[in-house]
């Protein structure tokens, strides 16, 4: 394997940090633009005493300058302050739905992987009945309102086939649903790109030479053809992996799938500003550490990439 | 086996309404050298894929006959054909840096030859193909058997090629224009290396390029393809020294010599061949065009010569 | 290798089939008053919650049904498609504005501006888009500006990206190096010279951009944050028809279908484009 | 009447099937319960259910009501300004400390301190100056001035474990609540589940459902789709329209009187028409209510007959009859023809956006200029207590049955006064009424109040927000008309 030339690697993660800096001033600014919280948190009848009282307590009385310089140093420490309306720590508050996030987009997105690759190549191999199935795919994936699908879903699956429970966190049988109403349209998205990547490399010299060679036809597609695909495909993966995580807020509404996604929304109804901090931050976190490791996969995919 | 490795009659091969070879007759002998020369696009690639069968499945391929290595290639089913190619017959490309996969390493490329067609577990095709690296001339081929093609240069990635087509211990090479995409130099050296091995493993050897030049030295006969139709068929001293068809005198004159360092440059440029050609594909650029040269012309032999042109008839 | 299937739906015809859907909810949008039988605000107690005609207490003058106060669910979905087309075409252009120009000067002027405008399309992707896109429109509220500026700021970065990997190859092509010579200004070089290569890429990501801004539009209606629920947008009917989903399925069905099939109209012309522009179908 | 305690052992004798057999009856809402600390809940019910099943308060309110004794056996007011409670003997926390008036005493004065002061209203509501511990089980409570409403707001003032309240960490408490209510806390899953078990050292007797589960659900569909699915068992807060949705084989819809008094508030400080009378009677008179509770309500509801909930309301109120030809009258009368006036609702509810379309097509019909208007949760939260809305804003309020408390609003001074209406007349009514002890004069202040606010119409009357529930046909359960779900008197159809 080429070395990596460490000084890539650690460019890359600065670049990762500045973009989570981007991140969290964007959240900051507009968070604090929204008006005053402190309405919402004291029911209408408090004194005003009991309001100023609160508006220390939460810090809202320093220049925002201070305010956010406040909210990075603790946001570095894990520390994202106290949510407004469920009185815990942010932290433990993001960090307990966390799991339920990931687990949701994780199968999505293996699902997402586990149709889009295979479907790809089939149709760019074979075309057939595999190259109309990507074109529906493709077509009604990115047509159909996630949502909208969701509630049909629930209908026919859960109400009148009674097969898997309607909506909830819990087993395997929770997970299908909300996971493949949420897979179509990476699904769509995917397929399409292995399908027009593996056209192209089919058309190298390198695989006229695995043929030449006599190589099982299974190897030339798979080995030779499917590994010059990946990489686009990776790069496109770790983006699909971060959308999944910030768009399944939807899916989590239509399944009441208790992730951060709805945790967000709670937040944002109530200008719970340390919450959606918190949950915006966190998600971008993930969102950067995901392409650098899909920056690195690529690296070792294909050796001639520098980690420039 | 019988002595014939590769045994072409009348072959034929379309693209669409292209018709990329007509009526081409080849055959190569175990310990012969075969060169086919022609300008780009007189479809010796072609001819040479057509052999393996390596076209598209919407190539359009008749022949009278085709046989490699015993098989009747027209009816035999495509496993068949995967066994053969690598194997009984392999083939080396122009370009080294598409012909090579950029994300293998170079041991990979040439082990799974190894492990496809001689049985070789995955270490010992690893070591078998250091081996034949050092065969074809890379030094520390230890250290070099984990690196990808983009780490060696033109002429080492060629090598590597090589290496991997004699992975399958084949009884025919095929070269297709091997050396056109290296410098002069090394030219030079690869079509020393090509040879020795042909001679040592006593392989049937054919040698495509468009450079008449490089091509005296290693090859018994010479076959001229011109719009994709044999124009000449000689030994190689007879084809350099008694050239019959006007196109192969004209290909000869175009050489860099001594007293005329630039050669003379051979007028117009080769037809086009999507259109349906009919009489001698060479008549608007021959010089001795006659009436009768608007009929395709047969081979005319002139001992161990055959050309076609009217000329001779 | 085995023959590829005798007939399968050539891009050609997959386009023009999106023109058709596309064309046909143009011309709803345009001919709404003449078309459709009710004004979209007529509300009528009596007739709420109507079938649609075809089922048994069904009403013929109401086609697809009535929604929960009586309103026309025809005339709602040709109304419907102003907003929906208007935000879609909007967000896609006001998107291809800001991208195009970042993505010009990016691709162009290299060193410090690229890596900046990198850097914000970098941000951008990082953000977890849907719940800023919530947060913006709780703040600024669910009119037909916020929404399309929402929106813009989704789609911007698809031209941005495009646009700038094309201008830094066009960058070092022969006709920008002679114009340069030649003494052309840099602006009139961008606008007279890049602008136009990259203009067919431009279109091509417009055409997927304003299909997902439609898409994302009706996802933040249904997540009650969309453009004002009291206009008629097939989002906002969605969203009202969700509680509706068995006993008034006709409510939320209808809209739906709209939707999917304008941006199913919108991403095929987009693939047709895409391969007109650049055969290699990538 | 059966007293508390006889039908309590009435329940625990009726050989109700043992624990291991009885499965979980879950409970779906809307919205997680965002703290389970007792001082800082601020969800309202359903889910609020959680806390009131887990702690209990000195006294809590039957449907009807009137008020039951519960941690306080018995009370007096020996002075205008003094209540005093005798604590019920016996009673035991969760984790087995002992209730005691020093108990009671350290949990209203937590209720004092910030942050807790922001939520809990007991201090302000009731001008509570000091609460002490009289002897060991009598508490005593000091106001500024009389507090007619102080059982009122004691049903929401919780009592938790003393000294698990003074040693553990705000954030424990907020998550692991300790009190001494009917059910004992199990686990809460954030955005998911809350699940409690029968607290069998009750005094009322240990529940018959062994456990209780409030699922949090926010797709109202998806809700539905439970029930029907036999995976929930009750599911609060349906509309006439999703009540059809709810019959099943196992499940059917229930409805109860609703209390909640829906209108239409008229913004004194908004548009300058609104101030004057004329035009509020006109525009009651130009919105044909009878057809909107018909067929948007399905009859399923009854109009707003007064300010005040049955059985207390004056029933000799006439109603605004709909008459849009006498609404265009008194628009000329009040020269404030046609003009504009925006029609605001809360986006959360999206059902309330189809009343404000039909109110806004009816004011259109007598020539207003009336626009319907999405507010954003906080937003609308915001406005209405600034009393900023510019014109109608959509509300739902008062669902109790507590005369005097629901005038109280419409006192100029009362922060819930969010539609600014304000009449010295009216307002000297109200005081002269709370400090009234003898209950018949009382009685004629308070009608005399009714009226004078109902002719004034601070409101466009609409109707009480009819009381639905989804609930499994297995449940044999009673709902209230206010949402709080009290699952310790439920029991299972064996």
């Amino acid at each position: 394997m080429a070395a990596r030339a460490p000084a890539a690697i650690f460019q890359r993660c600065l670049h990762g940090i500045a973009v989570l800096l981007g991140v969290s001033i964007a959240t900051f600014a507009v968070a604090h633009a929204t008006g005053d919280p402190v309405t919402l948190l004291i029911s209408a009848s408090a004194s005003e005493a009991t309001r100023a009282q609160m508006r220390v307590h939460l810090g809202l009385d320093q220049p925002v300058i201070i305010q956010y310089l406040l909210f990075l140093r603790h946001a570095l420490q894990g520390d994202f302050g106290q949510s407004f309306i469920y009185r815990q720590a942010v932290a433990t508050l993001v960090l307990q739905r966390l799991p339920a996030t990931l687990l949701l987009a994780g199968t999505a997105f293996a699902i997402a992987l586990g149709i889009s690759i295979p479907l790809g190549v089939s149709a760019a191999t074979r075309g057939g009945w595999s190259a109309w199935l990507l074109q529906g795919f493709s077509m009604l994936g990115l047509a159909i309102p996630s949502f909208w699908l969701g509630l049909m879903l629930v209908l026919i699956v859960s109400v009148w086939l009674r097969l898997l429970p309607v909506d909830g966190y819990g087993g395997l049988s929770h997970l299908v649903l909300p996971a493949i109403t949420l897979s179509l349209q990476s699904i769509a998205r995917l397929s399409r790109l292995v399908a027009s990547g593996m056209r192209e490399v089919l058309r190298a010299d390198y695989i006229r030479t695995a043929r030449a060679k006599g190589l099982l036809e299974r190897r030339v597609i798979w080995v030779h053809g499917l590994r010059n695909v990946l990489v686009p495909v990776v790069t496109m993966a770790g983006l699909e992996l971060g959308d999944l995580i910030s768009s399944a807020v939807v899916v989590e509404v239509v399944f009441a799938w208790p992730g951060i996604g709805r945790l967000a929304v709670n937040a944002l109804g109530q200008r719970d500003f340390p919450l959606l901090q918190g949950t915006v931050f966190i998600a971008g976190l993930g969102f950067v550490l995901i392409n650098l490791v899909a920056d690195i996969l690529c690296a070792r995919i294909d050796p001639r990439i520098r980690l420039a | 086996m019988s002595d014939t490795l590769l045994d072409i009659a009348g072959l034929n091969v379309r693209f669409g309404d292209v018709a990329a070879v007509s009526d081409v007759s080849i055959s190569v002998m175990r310990g012969e050298a075969v060169g086919i020369v022609g300008e780009s696009g007189s479809g010796k690639s072609a001819a040479m894929l057509a052999a393996l069968r390596l076209h598209p499945a919407d190539t359009a391929i008749e022949a009278a006959r085709h046989m490699l290595g015993g098989q009747d290639v027209r009816r035999a089913p495509e496993r068949a054909m995967r066994d053969l190619r690598g194997r009984f017959a392999a083939m080396i490309f122009q370009d080294p840096l598409t012909a090579l996969n950029p994300l293998l390493t170079v041991g990979e490329q040439i082990g799974e030859v190894l492990v496809r067609h001689r049985g070789f577990g995955k270490r010992a095709a690893k070591a078998e193909a250091m081996e034949l690296l050092g065969q074809v001339g890379i030094a520390d081929a230890a250290a070099r058997i984990g690196k990808y093609p983009h780490e060696f240069s033109g002429g080492m990635r060629q090598r590597v090629m090589i290496a991997s087509a004699l992975a399958g211990d084949p009884a025919l090479l095929i070269a297709d224009e091997p050396t056109t995409a290296l410098d002069v130099t090394v030219q030079a050296e690869l079509a020393r290396l090509i040879a020795r091995l042909q001679r040592e493993r006593q392989m049937g050897l054919i040698w495509v390029t468009h450079d008449l030049a490089l091509m005296a030295g290693i090859v018994d006969r010479v076959v001229v393809m011109y719009a994709g139709r044999i124009v000449e068929m000689a030994p190689v001293e007879s084809l350099y020294r008694a050239p019959l068809h006007p196109y192969t005198v004209a290909l000869l004159e175009s050489l860099p010599r001594l007293n005329t360092p630039r050669g003379r440059i051979l007028a117009g440029a080769p037809p086009r061949v999507d259109r349906t050609l009919t009489g001698c594909a060479f008549a608007p650029r021959c010089a001795s065009r006659m009436a009768q040269c608007s009929e395709t012309p047969p081979l005319f032999s002139r001992g161990e010569t055959h050309a076609a042109c009217w000329a001779l008839a | 290798m085995k023959r590829v299937a005798t007939f399968r739906p050539g891009p050609v015809f997959l386009g023009r089939l999106g023109a058709l859907l596309l064309g046909c909810v143009l011309f709803l949008a345009v001919a709404a008053p003449v078309v459709a039988p009710f004004r979209p605000t007529d509300i009528n107690l009596r007739q709420r919650l109507l079938p649609p005609a075809w089922e048994a207490a069904g009403n013929t003058r109401h086609l697809l049904g009535t929604d929960n106060v009586g309103r026309d669910i025809a005339s709602r979905i040709i109304w419907g498609s102003r907003i929906s087309l208007s935000v879609g075409l909007a967000a896609s252009l006001l998107g291809a504005c800001v991208g195009s120009t970042l993505g010009l000067c990016a691709g162009f002027f290299g060193g410090w501006t690229d890596r900046a405008i990198s850097w914000l399309i970098d941000v951008q992707l990082a953000f977890p888009f849907t719940l800023f896109a919530i947060f913006l429109l709780a703040v600024f509220g669910g009119g037909f500006v916020p929404v399309v500026a929402v929106l813009a700021l989704a789609t911007w970065v698809n031209f941005a990206r495009v646009v700038r990997s094309q201008a830094m190859s066009l960058r070092a092509q022969d006709f920008v190096l002679a114009a340069r010579s030649v003494g052309v200004g840099t602006p009139r070089l961008l606008r007279r010279y890049l602008l136009p290569a990259v203009l067919p890429s431009i279109v091509v990501v417009g055409s997927f951009s304003a299909a997902q801004a439609i898409m994302t539009q009706a996802a933040l209606s249904f997540l009650g944050v969309g453009v004002d629920p009291t206009i008629p947008s097939w989002g906002a009917m969605l969203d009202l028809g969700r509680n509706y989903l068995q006993t008034a399925w006709w409510m939320a069905t209808f809209p739906g279908i709209a939707i999917a099939l304008t941006v199913l109209g919108a991403n095929l012309v987009g693939d047709w484009l895409s391969l007109r522009l650049d055969p290699r179908g990538r | 009447m059966l007293t508390r305690r006889a039908f309590g052992t009435l329940l625990a004798s009726a050989g109700v099937a043992s624990a291991a057999e009885v499965p979980q009856v879950v409970i779906a809402s809307d919205e997680d319960v965002t703290t389970l600390d007792p001082h800082l809940i601020r969800n309202n019910h359903p889910i609020g259910s959680i806390i009131w099943s887990v702690f209990d308060s000195l006294v809590r309110r039957r449907p009807d009501g009137t008020h039951e004794p519960r941690l306080a056996l018995s009370w007096e007011q020996p002075a205008e300004a003094v209540w005093r409670f005798h604590l019920r003997p016996g009673v035991l926390f969760h984790n087995g400390e002992a209730l005691d008036a020093s108990a009671v005493v350290e949990s209203f004065n937590r209720m004092n301190r910030s942050p807790f002061n922001g939520e809990s209203q007991l201090w302000q509501q009731t001008n509570l100056l000091r609460v002490t511990a009289a002897d060991s089980m009598t508490v005593e409570l000091l106001t500024d001035g009389p507090s007619v409403t102080m059982l009122y707001w004691l049903e929401e003032a919780f009592v938790g474990a003393p000294r698990y309240l003074r040693e553990t960490p705000a954030a424990q408490v907020g998550v692991q609540p300790v009190g001494s209510g009917p059910y004992r806390f199990v686990e809460w899953q954030q955005g998911d589940h809350v699940s409690l078990t029968a607290n069998d050292a009750y005094w009322g007797g240990a529940p018959a459902i062994r456990t209780a589960v409030f699922r949090t659900v926010p797709e109202q569909s998806s809700r539905l789709n439970e029930l029907k699915a036999g995976s929930v068992d009750l599911v609060p807060g349906l509309d006439p329209d999703s009540s059809g949705g709810a019959e099943s084989a196992l499940s059917s819809a229930v409805q109860v009187a609703g209390l909640r008094k829906m209108h239409f508030g008229f913004s004194q400080h908004g548009v300058a028409p609104l101030r004057d009378r004329r035009v509020r009677q006109a525009l009651n008179h130009a919105v044909d209510v009878s057809t909107m509770v018909e067929t948007l309500q399905r009859g399923m509801t009854t109009r707003l007959a007064s300010v005040i909930n049955p059985p207390n309301n004056d029933t000799g109120l006439p109603p605004f009859a709909y008459d849009p030809h006498r609404a265009g009258q008194l628009l000329r009368e009040a020269g404030a023809e046609g003009f504009a006036v925006e029609i605001a609702f809360d986006a959360k509810y999206s059902d309330s956006q189809e009343s404000c379309e039909v109110v806004a097509a009816y004011l259109q019909a007598v020539g207003l200029d009336a626009r319907v208007t999405a507010y954003e949760t906080g937003h609308f939260a915001e406005t209405l207590r600034a009393r900023a809305f510019p014109g109608l804003y959509f509300y739902g309020f008062g669902a109790l049955i507590e005369p005097l408390v629901e005038l109280v609003i419409f006192t100029s001074d009362a922060v819930d006064n969010a539609s600014g209406y304000s009449n010295p007349a009216f307002d000297r009514l109200v005081k002269r009424a709370a400090q009234t002890i003898d209950e018949t004069a009382r009685n004629a202040l308070l009608r005399q109040a009714e009226r004078m606010v109902w002719e004034d119409a601070p409101w466009l009357y609409l109707w009480h927000l009819p009381q639905i529930y989804g609930q499994a046909r297995r449940l044999q359960y009673q709902p209230r008309p206010d949402d709080y779900v009290e699952i310790y008197r439920a029991r299972l159809v064996a």
